[in-house]
This record gives structure tokens, sequence and C-alpha cells, in this order.
């Protein structure tokens, strides 16, 4: 048995509705408990900020897109390099760092769980087995459908519950977490080389629009009573005008669930742009968050855009494309049979660039102007818009008008005529800070019931210590000191051991995967199914009894098991 | 200042030893400094007999001399940017990477990498320069910027690979993909060379000898004098943008 | 016994559908596999156990004794090499890189003298591919270019190419054409719809030429390209343009010829340009079983796919400086530990006379050209005979190898994870 | 005479490649295939032992005519024989010249080594039990 007493800690706790009250929190054998004997280790939180361990609830950190990025970027590499040190492996990178690099900077920023946002399923033991070298957080996987051949021929038939039996099938092989659609439809489309337009374009041969593929996916999420939403990234991102398409697609779902939303629409920054095309490119974050405020059953990440050297890396891969013809840049594309692709190419963004300068100012919009922060929640796409690490720069901006206006004065001059930015008066708070990194994500992923985001007793004991009081720094001005304080935790706690201290990681962890098997009727078994496993057997170049992955890729095995309806 | 490193003899003479820390500048803080043979860390004077004659107050007035088996010493002068290196013999690879100042005088032959990612100063080669000579990094897209390269033996393939500005110049004959994805800057070979400005779509590209394996997407546009040569003149690439110039005294394509 | 569905462990094919029959812990036949997968699956002679070569005499030794050995030798290097990795599993090559990072060696693996030109291509401009059920299901062009797959990837074309069926293809052998491109007219080329012969090292010109014409740009191409008319390669440029979707497939006829990686690189550019006329893909032919793995366990665990230099604590990559053939050549490392690969039997003479130089420790399961070297060489389970293990096939998919039968050999995690386990103990001591 | 050798892959390379002490991996990569016109020219039957020199040593092979290879090439399977000749330059890339290299090939009366000669000949020890 090992105790930790942490006391005297400010806590903010928004999924309990604590609002900064100092107290002490006591930790047994890696879960949050009442109390802890006298013999507990004791740490002195001194009334620093204490937050539950971070989440987030979309980066893309493991697996073959992400592998892919750094194989292509030795340049990358370049940066951000650092020896073995005691248990500790080196690290390399800047934009798409190493595992180790990636869970040693996530948890030096005070995040204990991260969900890989795009896991193609067939190479899903990829992500898996990337996931055992990010030892210091907790791993899920969102698993991609946007192409899927069987789910698309079913939603031809109009048949949503052989659409959930094929999810339940592949997310129990697969060892997924949740429901990803990646520019539903597009993805096939661009095995030919041609795209979808917005959500009623057919995919070309499966007859099926992109929103028939949502609006059926979505309700067959909800047979399976998956934890986790359909999370969708929207057709058309990137493009001017694009939010009108959006809309389109927010519009479609109903709400169907009473614990959390029904849609996470996911680096919504990229798909509120106005305009007919680059010369009249604005933003369109007004609409989109007016839209969301009275739409209880959406939930969206902003897909925050920071100025510096990237990597763009997505299931997308026509936008991707796209996005070579305009930079062209080095380029990789990436199919995958039957199921979906990626794309992938480096970019920088720059404060000297309008269109640049208006993503930046759409991002922070969407959050300042969205009511609700549980509604809204903090992400870079990483690292799409920016690398991670600019998660304390974002909030800073989030917590100060001054510090906004002082970066607008660097971007383009004519930004001030596309944006509403200048006018936002909002300051967001801790408490909204702390529902957009941590409370909000795991609500939104369905594991507050697991133990995540918050630090009630049973709850993993994943505690993020903050060097900062907040009765001290009024973030308001004192903006360098919010982007210092989250930017190294003063003690970062995982499963109730210290596993990072003012800026150094500790200890070489082990993480837990988490993951959902929906239990479906005999007559819903994929894995019976002879139709199923004619057409696997012919079109896939890989045995059916091969794609599985095994448990021996899970280093703590989470499974998440569902009564489905079907 | 003048710094006199002369290397002493070693029994594990072929593992190379990396001295990135010998810059001009550093010495004038002293001669406390290391070095590493493979993964070891040893002290300037465990592999050097150090002398030092005189004083200064910037890297400008310091002038390091190398002597001895020094062609398995890497990266010397690495970052310089300001100052001289002046190498006896031959030197091993990376000597002057990312350079911005100050001048390195080479009396041997270079090993690879020599000058890589420049973005100024001056280095001179009185030998032979190996591969990727004023070239980039792998995956970059830029080599050389600024500053120059004149190596009076030949050099080696990969020549200016991906310079994209400053000024490159070799006496001899230079190896295959000379100046290949070039985009800015100016490259000069004496002698002949393979294949020259595959790819290039920026930057002046001279040969007055022979373009060997001329490759059959550079378009010919007429002849031009320069420094007292007749040469041939063709855009950049076209099976890239078409942007750029080469010249040369005379091709051949493998046809 | 018969195992169903056992993964091939000779190519990067991985194929998956192979059916072995064991009979009393031997296999006795092989169904599916070609002759290259089931000589492996049926091959007997492997070593019997650890030796050590003494003077001129090879003693037997027990593991323990061996793995010390190993152990040792690349605690007290300054300059270890650790090398090969392409004929193990993923799991083994984890362990590898970080024994390299606690030595701070240098780590290679056979891609540096494969498709290591490959990867600094892709370095520079990315790469447009898939995976081989996108084209087994949409290609109706095929280009082999420099790759010989009926003498090295022996099912390529009856699983994906020219041979198997597709979803979108009603007569796949009918409507897919296929191309080769080579320097000699191989078997792949007689079965070819076009043959393009090139001379020796005019591979990227004639690439260079195709980017023109592709672009529109015909006029200045000269009458003959490196062996190949102009009109051919207009034809050549036509379909690939009409094609609906096509795919290249190179090979080691374009990273060895002079130019390397360069050839490569244009390869790219072209199915680039012309990805904005139709949909193209290009991949590399992968060579060794689970070569492309150990890519993908180097790159995430190091940043970089293969010749990782750790001599400095930090993870330097810079091929023709950190490569195995490189490092060898120049006498750059004073021991060696080499896996899964037998580079006595594939490297330049002049690397071997220095492996015989300086200690070396071999874990292979069989007696090979580079025995003739060791110091000392372990014996090791073969991935997917009877070890199991992750290893990636040519276009990225990982797949699980099958243990097919049981024997008392070690794996090679196994072995090596006792081997770092030592060294972990010598280091905090 | 004067031969560009190019190097790869066969399928009996191949078979034999987990099996490198055997009579077949030794014959299969010591075979030089040639042009039958070259091997006319000098004075080659199929099978007759050919020396060859290239930039850094030579070995003995067998010449075998092949319908494959150009005049003026030789194709020899990858292994110890043509690994025996081949110059360890990479050009800083990493990958030796295995498919351009310039060799010298003349008849002679020789007969090939065994795999394990090889490797004694540059200082290994063969292990042959």
């Amino acid at each position: 048995m090992t105790e930790l007493l942490v006391k005297n800690a400010c806590v903010i706790d928004p999924l309990r509705g604590i609002n900064a009250e100092t107290m002490d929190i006591a930790i047994r054998d890696g879960k949050i408990v009442e109390e802890v004997s006298d013999a507990a280790e004791v740490i002195d939180a001194r009334g620093m900020l204490t937050l539950p361990g971070g989440v987030d609830s979309h980066t893309h950190i493991c697996g073959t897109k992400v592998n892919f990025g750094r194989y292509m970027s030795p340049e990358d590499m370049r940066a951000g390099r650092t020896p073995r040190r005691g248990p500790l492996h080196s690290t390399s990178g800047y934009s798409v760092p190493t595992t180790y690099g990636n869970s040693y900077r996530y948890s030096v920023m005070g995040y204990t769980t991260l969900l890989e946002g795009a896991m193609a399923p067939l190479e899903a033991r990829h992500t898996h087995e990337e996931f055992i070298y990010t030892p210091l957080q907790d791993t899920m996987a969102n698993t991609l459908f946007d192409g899927n051949w069987g789910i698309m021929e079913a939603i031809r038939d109009g048949d949503t519950k052989r659409v959930a039996a094929i999810i339940a099938w592949t997310l129990r092989a697969v060892k997924g977490f949740g429901v990803k659609l990646t520019n539903p439809g597009g993805t096939e489309a661009w095995q030919w080389g041609k795209n979808v337009s917005c959500i009623r374009d057919p995919v070309p041969y499966f007859e099926v629009t992109p929103a028939e593929i949502i609006r059926s996916i979505v309700e067959a999420n909800e047979l399976l009573g998956l934890p986790h939403s359909v999370h969708l990234h929207c057709n058309n991102l990137g493009t001017p005008g694009n939010y009108t398409c959006t809309l389109g697609s927010l519009g479609l779902i109903p709400d169907l669930n009473k614990k959390r939303q029904t849609l996470y629409a996911t680096h919504v920054q990229f798909h509120a742009y106005g305009g007919s095309g680059w010369k009249d490119f604005c933003s369109k974050s007004e609409p989109i968050a007016r839209f969301v405020d009275m739409r209880p059953q959406i939930v969206m990440d902003m897909g925050q855009v920071m100025f510096g050297r990237t990597t763009t890396m997505t299931a997308d891969g026509p936008m991707e494309f796209n996005l070579y013809r305009l930079h062209h840049e080095k380029w990789s594309n990436h199919d995958v049979e039957l199921e979906t692709g990626s794309g992938i190419i480096p970019v920088i963004y720059r404060r000297k660039n309008l269109v640049n300068s208006i993503m930046w100012a759409i991002g922070l919009e969407l959050a300042l102007l969205t009511k609700s922060p549980w509604q809204c929640l903090l992400t870079t796409d990483n690292p799409n818009g920016a690398p991670f690490v600019k998660y304390p720069e974002i909030i800073a901006l989030l917590m100060s008008k001054k510090y906004r206006d002082a970066e607008f004065a660097t971007i383009h001059p004519d930004t001030a005529a596309r944006v509403p930015l200048p006018a936002i008066e909002r300051e967001l708070d801790w408490y909204e800070i702390a529902v957009m990194t941590r409370a909000g994500q795991a609500k939104a992923l369905g594991i507050q019931d697991l133990g995540k985001g918050h630090l009630g007793p049973g709850a993993d004991a994943d505690v993020a210590i903050y060097p900062l009081r907040i009765d001290e720094v009024d973030p308001a001005t004192d903006y360098q000191k919010v982007i210092d304080a989250f930017s190294r935790t003063e003690y970062t706690i995982k499963r109730g051991r210290v596993v990072a201290r003012r800026g150094e990681c500790l200890i070489d962890g082990s993480n837990a995967t988490f993951w959902v098997r929906p239990k479906v009727s005999e007559n819903y078994d994929m894995g019976k199914d002879p139709d199923f496993i004619e057409k696997f057997d012919r079109y896939y170049t890989v045995r059916m009894r091969n794609y599985p992955v095994q448990e021996e890729y899970l280093n703590r095995n989470r499974c998440i098991e569902t009564e489905a309806r079907i | 200042m003048k710094v006199t490193l002369a290397m002493k003899p070693a029994a594990k003479s072929f593992i190379p030893i990396e001295a990135e820390s010998i810059v001009p500048k550093n010495f004038l803080a002293g001669t406390d400094l290391s070095v590493w043979r493979g993964n070891r860390e040893l002290r300037l004077d465990e592999v050097f007999s150090v002398s030092v004659e005189g004083d200064a107050g910037r890297a400008e007035d310091v002038e390091v001399v190398l002597s001895g088996e020094t062609f398995r010493l890497k990266r010397v002068g690495e970052y310089m940017d300001g100052g001289t290196i002046t190498i006896l013999g031959d030197i091993g690879m990376h000597c002057g990477n990312f350079m911005s100042g100050g001048t390195i005088e080479i009396h041997g032959n270079a090993d690879g990498w020599l000058g890589r990612e420049m973005a100024g100063g001056a280095i001179v080669c009185r030998g032979d320069a190996a591969d990727y000579c004023a070239s980039g990094y792998r995956g970059g897209r830029k080599g050389m910027i600024g500053g120059t390269v004149e190596v009076f033996g030949r050099a080696g393939d990969f020549l200016a690979e991906s310079i994209a500005g400053g000024t490159v110049t070799v006496h001899g004959d230079a190896g295959d993909m000379a100046g290949a994805e070039m985009h800015g800057g100016t490259l000069v070979v004496h002698g002949d060379c393979r294949r020259p400005g595959a790819n290039m779509k920026g930057g002046s590209c001279y040969v007055y000898g022979t373009a060997q394996g001329m490759l059959p997407t550079f378009r010919k546009i007429g002849t031009v004098q320069h420094e007292g040569h007749t040469l041939i003149r063709f855009t950049g690439d076209i099976a890239n943008r078409g942007k750029g110039n080469l010249f040369v005294k005379d091709y051949e394509y493998l046809d | 016994m018969i195992v169903k569905d056992a993964v091939c462990p000779f190519c990067g094919c991985l194929c998956d559908d192979i059916e072995v029959e064991v009979e009393d812990d031997r296999v006795v036949a092989v169904t599916n596999a070609c002759e290259l997968g089931t000589t492996k699956f049926m091959g007997e002679k492997r070593l019997k156990g650890p030796i050590l070569r003494d003077g001129d005499e090879w003693k037997d030794i027990t593991c323990d004794e061996a793995i010390r050995y190993a152990a040792d030798m690349l605690l007290s290097a300054e300059r270890p090499l650790l090398y090969g990795w392409s004929g193990t599993h993923g799991e083994a090559q984890c362990v590898g890189v970080h024994m390299a990072e606690l030595v701070r060696g240098v780590i290679d693996n056979t891609s540096s003298v494969c498709h290591g030109p490959s990867i600094l291509a892709i370095q520079e401009v990315g790469h447009p591919g898939c995976t081989l059920g996108v084209v087994k299901n949409r290609a109706d062009l095929v280009i082999y270019w420099g790759s010989n797959p009926i003498d090295a990837h022996p099912r390529h074309l009856s699983r994906y190419t020219r041979y198997a069926e597709g979803f979108f293809l009603e007569n796949a052998f009918r409507d897919r054409k296929v191309i080769v491109v080579d320097v000699r007219k191989t078997e792949t080329a007689n079965i070819a719809d076009e043959f393009v012969r090139i001379k020796p090292g005019g591979d990227y010109a004639v690439l260079s030429a195709l980017r023109a014409i592709v672009q529109g740009k015909t006029e200045t191409i000269p009458r003959t390209v490196a062996g190949v008319t102009r009109e051919q390669l207009i034809r050549v440029a036509n379909l690939c343009k009409s094609a609906k979707f096509g795919a290249v497939y190179f090979g080691l006829g374009l990273t060895m010829t002079r130019g390397k990686y360069k050839n490569i690189r244009n390869a790219i550019e072209l199915v680039s340009e012309l990805s904005r006329h139709t949909k193209f893909t290009i991949s590399a032919m992968r060579g060794h079983y689970n070569v492309y793995g150990s890519n993908e366990v180097n790159t995430w665990m190091t940043g970089y796919p293969f010749g990782i230099d750790f001599s400095r604590g930090i993870a330097f990559y810079n091929p023709g400086e950190t490569t195995a053939v490189d490092v060898l050549a120049r006498k750059e490392c004073d021991a060696a530990l080499i896996v899964g690969s037998d580079p006595a039997a594939h490297f330049p003479r002049r690397c071997l006379e220095h492996l015989a130089d300086i200690p070396v420790v071999q874990l292979d399961p069989y007696p090979n050209a580079t025995t003739a070297f060791c110091n000392v060489q372990i014996p090791v389970a073969v991935t997917g005979i009877d070890a199991e293990g992750t290893a990636y096939r040519m276009d990225g998919v990982p797949i699980r190898t099958r243990k097919v039968l049981s024997t008392d050999y070690l794996s090679d995690r196994e072995v090596l994870s006792r081997m770092y386990a030592l060294m972990q103990e010598a280091q905090e001591r | 005479m004067t031969f560009l050798m190019i190097t790869g892959r066969t399928v009996n390379q191949g078979v034999t490649v987990e099996d490198k002490t055997s009579a077949a991996y030794a014959t299969e990569t010591s075979t030089c295939f040639m042009h039958e016109f070259d091997m006319l020219e000098l004075g080659l039957a199929d099978h007759d032992t050919v020396r060859v020199t290239g930039a850094c040593g030579e070995v003995v092979m067998r010449a075998s005519a092949s319908v494959e290879v150009e005049m003026g090439t030789v194709f020899v399977p990858y292994g110890p024989y043509a690994n025996h000749i081949v110059a360890a330059g990479t050009h800083s890339t990493g990958m030796p010249d295995f498919k351009s290299h310039e060799v010298e090939i003349e008849p002679t009366d020789e007969e090939p080594k065994r795999v394990h000669e090889l490797m004694e000949d540059l200082g290994g020890l063969a292990y042959d039990r």
C-alpha cells in the first residue's frame, strides 16, 4: 500500500463544482480516497493551484501517420534533443517529437490522459505499440470510420443496426475507444484523387452522402452506448467559406444523449472560415459560436493555430494535397484500404501572413464567444495548429485581453477588418480554464465515471499542481506568470506517484489504455456474418484472423464494456 | 592570440573525435575545453599539445592552428562567427558547419560536409573536398545561404546541394550531382562534373569544363561570355520550374 | 497440426495466409508460400547453442556467458555499432534502441543498404503512398521500376497487382496494365505490357524527362534519353495520365545506382506531378522481412529511421556518416553487435576487414557468413517460426507474426532484455 | 574486358540465403551472368571460371549465359563473391555502388573459393560444425 497526502492545495475541480477551495487530497494505491493514514507521504502544495490531471481530448501523438511525420522530418528532430538521464530516455523533435518526447513534455505540463485523434483500424497495432512508449499518460484512440466500405454499404441499404455492428466489431478488434469521422466520404473519394464538396455530395460508387454517413453513424454510436460521442472532423477543412458546410453538419445532429453531447466537432477553427476565396477570407466564428450556444448536444474543440513551425497531419488526404499545392513543401499521403487515409505536410504559420493571422484569431474567438466552456475545449489539434507545448500561451491569451491586444499588434495589419477578436472583452477565469483543459474534456470523452478529470474519491490520482497562487496573480496583467506556471508544474502526480517535478520528469511510468467493447447480440456479431467475412477475405490484404490487436499490446488494459441495443 | 593544437598520437586512432569546441571565440576564456572521442569526454590537452601565444579580447583576433593527424577531427569550427582556423593537414567531416563569420583554411583535404549550411565567412581548402561540400542537411530545404567556399583541388558528389546563397568555387573537377536542388547563390566548377544543376530552380551554376551525363531537361538558350570563357547557357531544370541558369562549356548526354 | 494464417518471415510482403503443417516440432509442409518462404519455414540448419571464438577454435559456451560477454563488450566500447535488426521483431528492436542509448553507440539497420536512399528522398519531398490493398482494389496501371518481384517478392504480383483480383476492376488481368522499367530484361519484364529498358545509370535522366513531358514540356527532350526513345517516353507519360489509379513500385535498381536517393526523389516528384492529373502512388519494395519495422521503431523512439549515433547522448542522424558500411569501412567503431542480418555476406570486403579487427557478437539462428567474424554467436528463435512478435509490412501495416512451433531457443527479445538488464545494473554501479 | 557489374536478388539466392555454408548458396552467388556474345569474345563456355577484378580485389566466379543482360554488363546475385570486389565507398549516402561497378573479366583455370575461404581470407574463422 502506498499513500500520499497533498496538503493545502487550492483546488479547482469543476466536475464536483469545487472552485478554488483550499483542501487536502488523499491518495492511496493510485486512487483518490477520503483519507489516508499518518504514514502517508506528504506534499505541501502551499496554496498552489491544483487541478485534476490534464486531459487532451484531441491530439496526434501515436500511430502510423504521426510516425511518418517524424520519419520524413529529420529537420524537426534537430530541436528538442535530450540525452538519456537516469530512468528517462533520450528525446528528439519539436512538432513531432518521439514518443518519449511527447510523454515527458505533456507530463511536465500536468497532462495525464491523452486521446489519439485518428487511428486507422488496419494499422491500429502501430498506435498501441507507440502507446506503450508513451509511459506517463493514459491513452485511448479514436478509430476512423469515415471511408469504411462495409459501413457505407450498410448506410446505402438503410441498415443502421448493421452500421453499429460493424463499429462494434471493429472497435473490439482494434482496441479502439471512440468513433472518428474525418472528412466523411472524402477520404474514400480521395482514393480516386477526388473529394466531396460538402455534406450533400455523394461518394463515388457508394452513392451515400457525408450527411447520411454522419447521421447514421451518430445513431449507431448511441445504439452501442459508447462512452464518447461521434468525433467529427467536418468536410471541407481549411477552405474559405467552409463555415456553411460546418453549420450544415452540426445541424444534422439530434440530441440523443443525456449525459454528454451527441457530437464532438473537432478543431473547429479550421472549419469557421468565411469568404469566397483567399482574397476575402475572414472569420465566421460568431455564427458558429451562436449555433453551438443553442445546441447542448454539441461540444467542439478549438484547434487553435499558433505562429511558428509545425507539421500538419490528418486523415484528410485531399486537404493535405491542397495544402501541398499551396505551399509546395514536402507532401506525404497514405491511403488505407477499405477504410480511410492520411496526409502530412510541414507548415510555418507566420504573423506576417494575413490568412494565418485570421486563423489565429478565429480559434481564440471560438473559445471566447462560446458561452459555456464545457462546449469549447482547448486544443491545437496537436501538432496541426501548433505543438501542444503552446497550450500555456493559449491559456494566457484567453485570460488576458491585454495579452491578446499586444499580440494582435504584431500580426498582419489587415486582420482587424476580417475578425471580431479586437472587440471581444471577455477574459476567461481559472475555473473556465480548468473546464477547458480537463473537466470538460473528460466529460466530453465520457471518462469522468472512469475516474478521469476530477479529484473525487475513487478517481484516478492524477493531479497537477501548478506553481502559482491564484490570489496573488492577476491573469489579465501577469500573463507571463500564467504561461510560466502552466508550462511546468510544481508536481505532476500520475496514478498516485509524482512523475514530474518543476519541469523534470522523474520516472519512466507505464500507461493504461482505455478501449471499448460493446456487447451485441449474436445476430449482430460481424465475426460470424458470412457476407462480412467474405468481403473481408476478398478485398483486404490481411487475413481476418490476423486483423485484431491482441491484448499483449495493452500495457494496462482498461476495457470498457457497453450494453449495445442491437 | 595564436592557439596551436598539435594532435597527440592515439591508440584508437580511427574513432572520430568531435571537436565543436574548437572555435576561435571559445579560446578567449582559456583552453579548458573538452572534445569527445566516441562516447568518451576528453580534455582538450588529452588529445592535443596545446600552446597559446599572446592574448585577445575578441574572436576576430584569435587564430587557431591545428596540426598532426587531424583527419578524424569532426565539427571543427562549427558555428564559428569570427577569427581564423588554420589546419595544416587534412580535416574530418563537418568542418565549418553553420559558420557565419571568420576564415577557415585547410592545407590538406577536407572530408564530407565541409561548410554545411554555412551562412557567412570564408573557407579555403587547398586540397580536395569530399562529398556534400557546402551542402544542406538531410530533409532540409536550404543548404548554404551565405559566405564563400573555395576548393583548389577536386570536390566530391553532391557539391553545394540545395545551395540558396553564397558562392562556391571548385578549381578542379567536381563529382556527380553538383548543385543539385540549387535555388540560389553561385556555383563555379572550373573542371568537369556530372549532372550539374539537377532539379535546380534558382541561382547560377557555371561549369568551365564538360558536363557529363547532362540531364535532358535543360533548355539551351544560347552562348555567353563569362570570365574569359565561352559558355552555353541553359535555363534551370524544366522538370522543376525551369528557373535559374546553368552555363557549361561543353556537355554530353547519356543518350 | 496445421497452423493457418501464419505470417511468412522472408520478405517485406509479410504474406499472412500461409498454412504450416507441423509434426513432432518440425515443419513438414508449407502451403501458399512462395519458394523463398517455404524454404525459410522448412530450414533446419540452426546453430545448436552459443559459441565463442577462442584463437583458431570454436568453443561452446552457456547462454549466460554469452550474454555477459556481449554486455561487457558493449559497455567497454567507445563507439559500438549495433547493426542489423531487419530479421527480428519490433519488441526486440525496441530493446536494441534502449541499449544503444545506454551505451551511447551507433544503431543502424539494414535499410542503409536497401531502402535507406528511399528514406533520404522521402525526407526531402515526402511520400504519396498507400497500403497494398488500395492498389489491389483500384490500380489500373502498375509500374515496377528497378524492381524484380518475380525473384525478390514472388507473390507481390499475385496478391496485389498483375494476377490479383480487385474490387473496382471487372477483369483485373485484362484491365490492369503493367509497365516494367529496368536495365535488365528480367523475368518480371517478360510479363509486362510495356518494357522500358534504360541504360545503367540513366534512371534519373529518364525520370526528369517524364516529369517534363507530364507537364507538357516535350520539345526540349532529346530524341533518346538513356537509351529510351522520346516516343516511348511520351507513350509512358500518356499511359500514366490516362490511368484512373497508377501505382509505382520501385526497388534497389533505383537506390543502389549512382545518384542513389536523388533517383527516388525524382520518382516521387514524378508521382507528385502525376497526382495533379490523376491518382498516383509510389512505394518501395522493402526487401528483408521486418526492415520496415526497424525504421518504424527507430523513428518513434529516436526520431530517425536508421543510422543513429548516440555517442554524444542525444540522437544524431547522418546517413553516409552514421551508417554501418561507412562506420565499418572508415574503422570508426570498436565493437559490433549484429542482430538479424548477415553483413559479412552483404557488405563490401573492406567492412569485413574491420569486423575481423574488433570484437563482434551476433544473434542469429543460423551459422552464416558473419559467424566467421564473431567472437560470440548466440542462436535465437526465428521470429515468425518459433517466436512471435510484431513485424511491419512494406506498406507500414503492422502484423503480429505467429509462432508455428516450439523450441528451446530464446527469442531475440529475451536475449537482448537480459543483456540490457546487465548493462543497466553495471551503469547503476 | 571491362564490364559493368550489377548485383541483385534471385530466387535461388533467396532460397539458399539462410544456409550460407551450403554448396548451393556458393554456386548461386558465384555465378556471373553474361551475354553470350561477350562470352564468345572471351572464349568462354557455360560454367567456365572467370577472374573478376574490381577496384579493391579479385574473385573467381563461374560464367553463365543469360538473355537478361545486355552486352557489356554482367549480373551477379547478391552475396560474398560480388562483395569481395565491391568498393565500400557510398558517396556519403550509406549505400555502396552495388549496381554500378566496373570490373575486368578474364578466363581463368582457378576454381571459385568456398564462402568459408573468402571469409578466412579477410581475417575470419570458418565455423563448419
